[in-house]
């Protein structure tokens, strides 16, 4: 710290840290747990892991089977019997969130990797190599980018059918872009550092030059993305089933639960709208949180390797 | 340099390259709409053995033809506006564009309320936050930022409906106008948009009934959307408040509420219309189920009773009316930014 | 470093997860035989059938046998959908066109009628017990007929009750001459001191309002707001009274002994609102447009069967060219109902210059053409939206109803109905009072709500019992519902208790017969589901059918599979 | 004479998330009407700092002890409303990079009108007149004055920039590296024109640079700046010949001489501002230090009249 080191000094530990550079940031996450950039990002990361394991221990956390229809009347307000009552079929709402968690996190885990894992590659060879196929791409990219995510969703889902893996798809084809942009725009500035030339000159060959050096740095910037895109992903999820184009009943998911639920709102019956709607906040509040968080400490990280 | 010539050959220019996204939207849309589904129509019924005789339908719209038969032909349907009838049981046989320009100005009056929310919010708050740099007001109003745009906005939508209409009775909780044309007669039909028509008819009244419906779906997509203008404006405003410019202006002595408005605010401000473009796409798909929330008769509500009643050239029509729209209001953006930002002519 | 555990504890977790979320997806075990079950998701019968397809989806799957999938559509497709023959199992419901126990019956059982229903059900004894029960007037005989259709039905299958359904209106306190009338919701008997015009909402919607076409609940009381037939209803109950006609046909006076003649007097000077005449000749070719049409999905049955006026009715009009008023149809054989069926939409008649080779639009260029000659006319029309329903200032019996205290009909001189998309929105729109009247449908829970706050929002909430029947479709010519066993599991294992308490609370009773008990004249209702399968439901006598069945269940997912589009 | 400027004991300490940073310590300047004083120093030796503080323009949160003392009045006691007054007016700071000081939004005529209505109550018209002589006076055509800011070059850019800062004839100009962005060309323009104004107006300037080649050329007296320190103040000749602190040597020694065409570089790298070295700060990297370097702080000795230095060994050099 604070003693500048010869040029090649300074390369040599970028590289080094380039290699690791989830490390980087989790590194960065544990030392700056008190700024808010960290607290909001500490926030999320709990928030993640916890409905990640709701979701994977959905069985034995749900007191019920979700879909088991108990035959008093139907609407019950929360008790101790039922933690978050039962909805309009005498369903337990609490067993219900459970398996949504898990419902959601699949279609998010889905789309979004599958996203990363076509925008990615395409964003890496498009940035990098530029000419006419870059302009040719990001012309593309930008124009489904452009256009509303949920409606291209809602078309892609309304072809496909209903399901987990339907939505999952649906939503995938809306982050492509995303996942491309950022991965494009990293790469091409990355790209011009000494650093790079260095590690080309050196006789490297092209792929290895990506690989060993942009794809890492790149990686810096996806976390952000991710968690960001996670969010809004789990938010497309639910409209798509709000609209009616995302699951079948009697799935328990929170968007389609809500939709069916809403009717009963002015009747007083809140706690059927009132829980699918704050898992799904919950949930992508805390996505957003880590998004925000990290963008907070990634970004300078970014600037003074670019510096 | 003359400015006018320049801001019109500015917009010609940035029509002209509208053209290509155009396309490429258009054939994405086609990829979608006819290629990816291999049958639309199949895919639509979805296993059911339709009322509608699937063949005949796909001998119709030219459905059964090979992609590059087909591509030509729907680019010029496109480009002369026809997009075919309606095969829908509540539609049916109307002109798809006829349905979709009747619906459209209520989605208009919508997104252009919704936006009006979220850039009075976002900039107010973004405003608020990025000149009280990491004080009280600015972490609630950054915890805002990240909050707001992740609530489901039908959400959102239930919950004001419930405390403003049903509870307060401030807002009448749906339609876009009072059910009773009698009592209420709905603005004559000149533009379509209610608010618009009522000031040109000159009934204030009609104008506040038209602004009491547009007010909680407009509240409701403006909020949601208001939380990317917070966040913009406040990087916005952290940069150019901390900006060389600025600096220099102080050492000039200059008065501090000018710098603060002409040259923080203003150069923050700049950015926020480039993004404006692609807020337009996520504030029209949040229209889709705001729509559907307040029984907002537009385009997103059409677009839904189109896939109730799987009527594929209403939701070929619709998808392809929003592509255009969002094209056009890219260029609006560019041409408006053109005129406010003096660096973007050359 | 401590740190450098935590993250390799986090990463774990976290390629732990997404491996898991993975192969949750992708292992989860297919299922076995599956069905699908229709139902309806516009809110034409209000927004409780989600809930019920699910209960029945349960229900069935309880068995251990077979899979549901769900599929739903909207009105105007399923109802195009479920004529066609398309659905091969799905809810369905039923409000009588008029009064007599024969509209529970001729509509299902008999080979035409089962057709417009959607089950293709046909059987010839059944067709020949309807005939003589028609033929009749005797109550002995008619009832040892019913008795005999009914216990045969609980064998076959072809449909499956389960529960009527209450009726309901909302609205406000201060209007006066509303009345859940069996067959007809008559606004034109409404009043609102100080208004001349009501707003009201609905979550239906209409598929045509042409007489030859329309056969569902919304778009058949909008024609009867707007068309007369030649007989219609008293304001609060089934009794006959003379519309079009001068007077009530009865035996001697206008119906021949061996009752198969029919002689009505229309009155004199009738014309359409737009002015066209209406006279015998207007009448005769109505009808027979409606039964040369024969569209599908339409009541022409209740013309051709019902009525027996055949596929080339004989129908005279011995006075015309001249004052042209009488009207004389002879049936085939004698019907016991046909005053009845001539009070029934199907039955109104239409200006001649109506559509000859298909059903009317609605709407042409822009104008209505929805032409009447009733109390009010259709003179705005706005597809999805609004219904504008405008007093006929040139009505030609404003004193129909003078008898029961109703000096002149129409009253109101609007009735302004709006149509939205779910029931919340329309409780919200009646709660609000942005409307005065929520007619068709609220949700139970709402209804509950509604009746709680009444007073202190000056509504007025009524509920009375509703001859509408709710039931299970099956086309008996689809796999693997062409199977009777399978018709019968199923109805040893559908729950109706847990339906009319689970989603209904209460606003509903259970349903064991397609015709429901007490409703007109003598009652013919006899519980053979109940006697049949039991009143709980028997999920070991439905799991055995299955079971024999299962060779038609295993082929007919191969068919669905071959019809659903498998991706990836 | 009385100095225009007196800087006494003035300390600058930035807030910053890992700590303070020491920009200024205790530092003493001086500057008598009509001279120009050099500030030289490394990156990061507070030599910015020191305009800034000059102009009372440091980051909200900045700690600033000591005085400034400009024509006899404290400019850290007045009121911001004065000392808004005053800058421009009075004391007119010239930044380094032109590029990014114009407000991309508005024409240099904008930024003219502004700045004088700003401060004298004049009409729009005869705000415009002055611009376009201001402007004219820096040798750009008077049409190009409704341009924006982006429609220029660097070289016009700086100038622009200084007709800004003449436009109101201040009495002292402080131009921090005025030249270093530019190209060499450019650069000698900029000085020239430097010194035409400061013989027309009798201005005093206060040049921040860290080209020792151009102190030469325009200075009458230097200071030296190490680790937001001063180490060496004295008139430019003196310092030249004879520098005092070895960091003045070491700078001077950096300059490329034409006749040896040896270029020697100072040993290590600048030091942490926020945990200076003890005692003498350059005590890390002096060729000469001893034990006392690192206990104690050398206090700034008059080793010749009017030639000052901070060194323990001062005395050795002369």
């Amino acid at each position: 710290m604070g003693i500048v080191k010869p040029a090649e000094a300074e390369d040599t530990e970028k590289l080094v840290r380039s290699s690791s550079s989830i490390g980087t940031i989790l590194n960065l996450l544990l030392q700056d747990r008190r700024t808010l950039a960290g607290v909001l990002s500490w926030v999320g990361i709990g928030v993640l892991v916890s409905f990640v394991v709701i979701a994977i221990f959905a069985y034995p956390l749900a007191p019920y089977d979700p879909q088991r229809i108990f035959l008093t009347p139907p609407n019950q307000p929360p008790s101790l019997q039922h933690l978050m009552g039962t909805d309009d079929l005498g369903r337990d709402l609490f067993s219900r969130m459970l398996y949504g968690a898990r419902t959601s996190l699949e279609i998010m885990t889905i789309g979004v990797f599958l996203a990363l894992a076509i925008g990615f590659p395409i964003g890496l060879v498009s940035g990098y190599l530029g000419g006419k196929l870059d302009r040719v791409l990001v012309l593309v990219m930008d124009s489904v980018y452009a256009f509303p995510g949920l409606l291209l969703a809602a078309m892609v889902a309304l072809f496909l059918g209903k399901g987990v893996f339907n939505v999952g798809i649906a939503i995938t084809v809306i982050y492509v872009p995303t996942y491309f942009r950022v991965t494009r725009n990293q790469t091409l500035s990355v790209r011009e550092e000494t650093y790079v030339d260095a590690a080309r000159a050196l006789g490297a060959g092209n792929w290895t030059v990506i690989w060993s050096y942009i794809a890492y740095n790149v990686l810096i910037s996806i976390p952000v993305v991710f968690s960001l895109s996670a969010a809004d992903a789990i938010l497309t999820a639910a409209g798509l089933s709000f609209l009616g184009l995302g699951l079948e009943r009697p799935t328990p998911d929170w968007g389609l639960d809500l939709s069916d639920a809403q009717k009963f709102l002015t009747s007083g019956v809140w706690w059927s709208s009132f829980f699918p709607g704050v898992m799904i906040i919950i949930l992508t509040v805390g996505l957003s949180f880590l998004g925000e968080g990290l963008n907070d400490i990634v970004n300078p990280l970014l600037r003074k390797e670019r510096a | 340099m003359p400015k006018q010539g320049s801001l019109l050959a500015y917009t010609v220019s940035r029509l002209i390259l509208a053209l290509p996204t155009l396309l490429v939207l258009l054939t994405v849309l086609f990829l979608v709409l006819r290629i990816l589904p291999g049958d639309p129509i199949s895919a639509l019924e979805a296993g059911r053995r339709s009322t509608r005789d699937i063949a005949a339908d796909k001998a119709r719209l030219g459905l059964n033809l090979p992609w590059w038969v087909q591509y030509p032909v729907y680019l010029s349907q496109v480009f002369s506006g026809n997009f075919g009838t309606s095969l829908g049981q509540i539609y049916l046989g109307q002109p798809v564009l006829q349905v979709i320009l009747q619906k459209l100005p209520a989605t208009i009056e919508l997104a252009t309320g919704a936006m009006l929310v979220a850039t009075l919010v976002g900039v107010g708050t973004g405003i608020i936050a990025g000149s009280r740099r990491d004080r009280p007001p600015d972490i609630v109003v950054r915890l805002y930022g990240s909050i707001i745009w992740v609530i489901p906005v039908f959400w959102l939508g239930l919950m004001l409906q419930l405390v403003f209409a049903v509870g307060l009775h401030w807002f009448p909780p749906n339609l876009r106008y009072e059910p009773d044309p009698v009592f209420f007669p709905p603005p004559s039909h000149l533009t379509g948009l209610y608010t618009l028509d009522s000031l040109l008819e000159g009934r204030i009244d009609k104008l506040a009934i038209s602004l009491a419906h547009l007010a909680l779906p407009s509240l409701t997509l403006g909020l949601v959307l208001s939380g990317f203008f917070t966040r913009t404006v406040r990087a916005n405003l952290l940069r150019t408040i901390n900006s060389d410019y600025v600096e220099a202006a102080r050492a000039r002595g200059i008065r501090e509420r000018y710098i603060v408005y002409r040259y923080a605010f203003r150069n923050a401000l700049i950015p926020v219309v480039t993004i404006l473009g692609l807020q337009f796409a996520i504030l029209f798909a949040g229209a889709v189920l705001t729509e559907r929330t307040f029984s907002w008769d537009g385009m997103g509500t059409l677009l839904l009773t189109s896939i109730d009643s799987r009527d594929y050239p209403m939701i070929q029509g619709t998808v392809i009316v929003y592509a255009i729209i969002i094209v056009a209001i890219s260029v609006v953006i560019d041409v408006i930014n053109g005129f406010i930002d003096p660096r973007v002519r050359y | 470093m401590l740190s450098r555990t935590v993250i390799l504890a986090i990463v774990v977790i976290v390629i732990l997860a997404v491996g898991i979320g993975a192969a949750v997806v992708l292992l989860r075990p297919a299922p076995a035989a599956s069905i699908t079950l229709w139902y309806n998701s516009t809110g034409h019968y209000g927004d409780t059938e989600p809930a019920v397809a699910q209960l029945i989806k349960a229900q069935i799957e309880a068995t251990g046998k077979v899979t549901v999938n769900l599929q739903s559509e909207d009105w105007a497709s399923y109802r195009a959908d479920f004529a066609k023959g398309n659905l091969p199992f799905f809810l369905l419901g039923w409000y009588p066109d008029y009064f007599d126990t024969d509209d529970y019956v001729s509509p299902f059982y008999s080979t035409a009628g089962a057709q417009s229903e959607g089950a293709f059900y046909t059987n010839a004894t059944m067709d020949k017990w309807i005939t003589n029960e028609t033929a009749s007037v005797d109550p002995t005989v008619r009832g040892a007929y019913f008795q005999q259709l009914q216990t045969q039905s609980a064998k076959d299958v072809p449909y499956i009750p389960l529960w009527t359904t209450n009726a309901h209106v909302v609205y406000d306190s201060d209007i006066t001459g509303v009345f859940l009338h069996p067959v007809v919701f008559k606004y034109f008997i409404m009043n609102k001191p100080g208004f001349d015009h009501i707003t009201v909402g609905t979550t239906d919607s209409p598929t045509s309002f042409d007489p030859a076409l329309a056969y569902d609940y919304f778009s058949t009381n909008i024609i009867n707001q707007v068309f007369d037939t030649l007989l219609v209803y008293e304001p609060t109950n089934g009794t006959l009274l003379p519309g079009l006609a001068a007077q009530v046909p009865t035996v001697g006076n206008g119906i021949s002994a061996d009752g198969k003649t029919y002689t009505f007097q229309l009155r004199p000077g009738l014309t359409f609102t737009d002015g066209s005449s209406l006279n015998a000749t207007t009448v005769k070719r109505a009808i027979q447009r409606v039964i040369s049409l024969n569209l599908q999905g339409s009541a022409e049955f209740l013309l051709e069967q019902v009525a027996a006026l055949g596929k080339t009715p004989t129908i005279d009009t011995p006075n015309c060219p001249g004052p042209c008023t009488t009207i004389v149809f002879h049936l085939l054989q004698p019907v016991g109902l046909f005053n009845q069926i001539m009070a029934f939409s199907v039955a109104a008649p239409v200006p001649w210059w109506y559509n000859q080779t298909g059903a009317q639009q609605d709407v042409v260029n822009g104008n209505v053409k929805v032409t009447g000659d009733g109390p009010y006319s259709l003179t705005s029309l706005t597809s999805n939206q609004q219904y504008v329903l405008q007093k006929n200032t040139n009505y030609y019996n404003p004193g129909l109803y003078s008898a029961f205290g109703i000096p002149t009909i129409p009253i109101l001189s609007k009735i302004i109905i709006n149509r939205y998309s779910d029931s919340s929105s329309l409780k919200l729109a009646i709660q609000t009072h942005q409307i005065n009247m929520a007619y068709r449908t609220l949700n139970p829970t709402d209804l509950t709500a509604l009746q709680g706050s009444a007073a202190s929002l000056n509504l007025k909430v009524d509920i009375g019992t509703s001859p509408q029947i709710r039931f299970l479709v099956f086309n008996v010519k689809t796999a693997p519902f062409n199977d009777v066993r399978v018709r019968q599991a199923i109805a040893y294992a559908v729950d109706r208790s847990s339906i009319v308490s689970n989603v209904f609370h209460g606003f509903a009773v259970t349903l064991y017969s397609m015709v429901p008990p007490g409703f007109f004249g003598p009652d013919y209702s006899s519980p053979v589901f109940q006697t049949a399968y039991g009143s709980s439901p028997d999920v070991a006598k439905a799991t055995s059918l299955f079971s024999a069945a299962s060779l038609a269940i295993s082929l007919s997912m191969f068919q669905t599979d071959a019809l659903e589009r498998n991706w990836l | 004479m009385d100095p225009m400027l007196q800087v006494q004991d003035l300390s600058v300490h930035y807030k910053t998330r890992r700590g303070f940073v020491r920009a200024l310590e205790e530092l003493r300047l001086d500057a008598i009407q009509g001279e120009t004083v050099g500030v030289v120093g490394e990156t990061g030796s507070g030599k910015s700092t020191l305009g800034k503080a000059i102009l009372g323009i440091l980051p909200a949160g900045t700690q600033v002890d000591g005085k400034i003392l400009f024509r006899g009045r404290d400019l850290t006691q007045l009121s911001n409303q004065m000392y808004r007054r005053l800058r421009g007016e009075e004391i007119a700071l010239i930044f380094q990079d032109p590029m990014t000081r114009l407000n991309p939004l508005m024409t240099i005529m904008d930024h003219f009108v502004e700045e004088i209505r700003d401060h004298e109550s004049v009409s729009a018209d005869e705000a415009r007149r002055r611009a376009r002589e201001a402007l004219v006076s820096m040798g750009i055509h008077e049409s190009r004055i409704k341009n924006y800011p982006h429609e220029f070059s660097g070289g016009m850019r700086q100038r622009i920039m200084i007709a800004l800062a003449i436009v109101l004839k201040p009495s002292l100009l402080i131009a921090d590296e005025p030249t270093t962005s530019l190209d060499v060309i450019v650069e000698s323009q900029i000085l020239g024109i430097l010194q035409d104004l400061k013989r027309a107006y009798s201005m005093s300037l206060l040049l921040i640079t860290h080209n020792l080649g151009i102190v030469a050329e325009v200075c009458d007296r230097v200071a030296v700046l190490y680790a937001g320190k001063l180490v060496e103040l004295g008139p430019v000749r003196d310092i030249f010949r004879k520098p005092l602190h070895p960091y003045t040597q070491g700078l001077l020694s950096s300059i490329i001489h034409l006749e040896t065409k040896e270029l020697h570089s100072i040993e290590g790298s600048p030091p942490n501002m926020i945990a200076p070295p003890s005692g003498c700060r350059f005590h890390p990297r002096c060729p000469y230090a001893q034990s006392i370097c690192v206990e104690r702080l050398p206090p700034l000795v008059e080793f010749e009249p009017g030639h000052f230095a901070a060194c323990h060994f001062g005395d050795k050099f002369l």
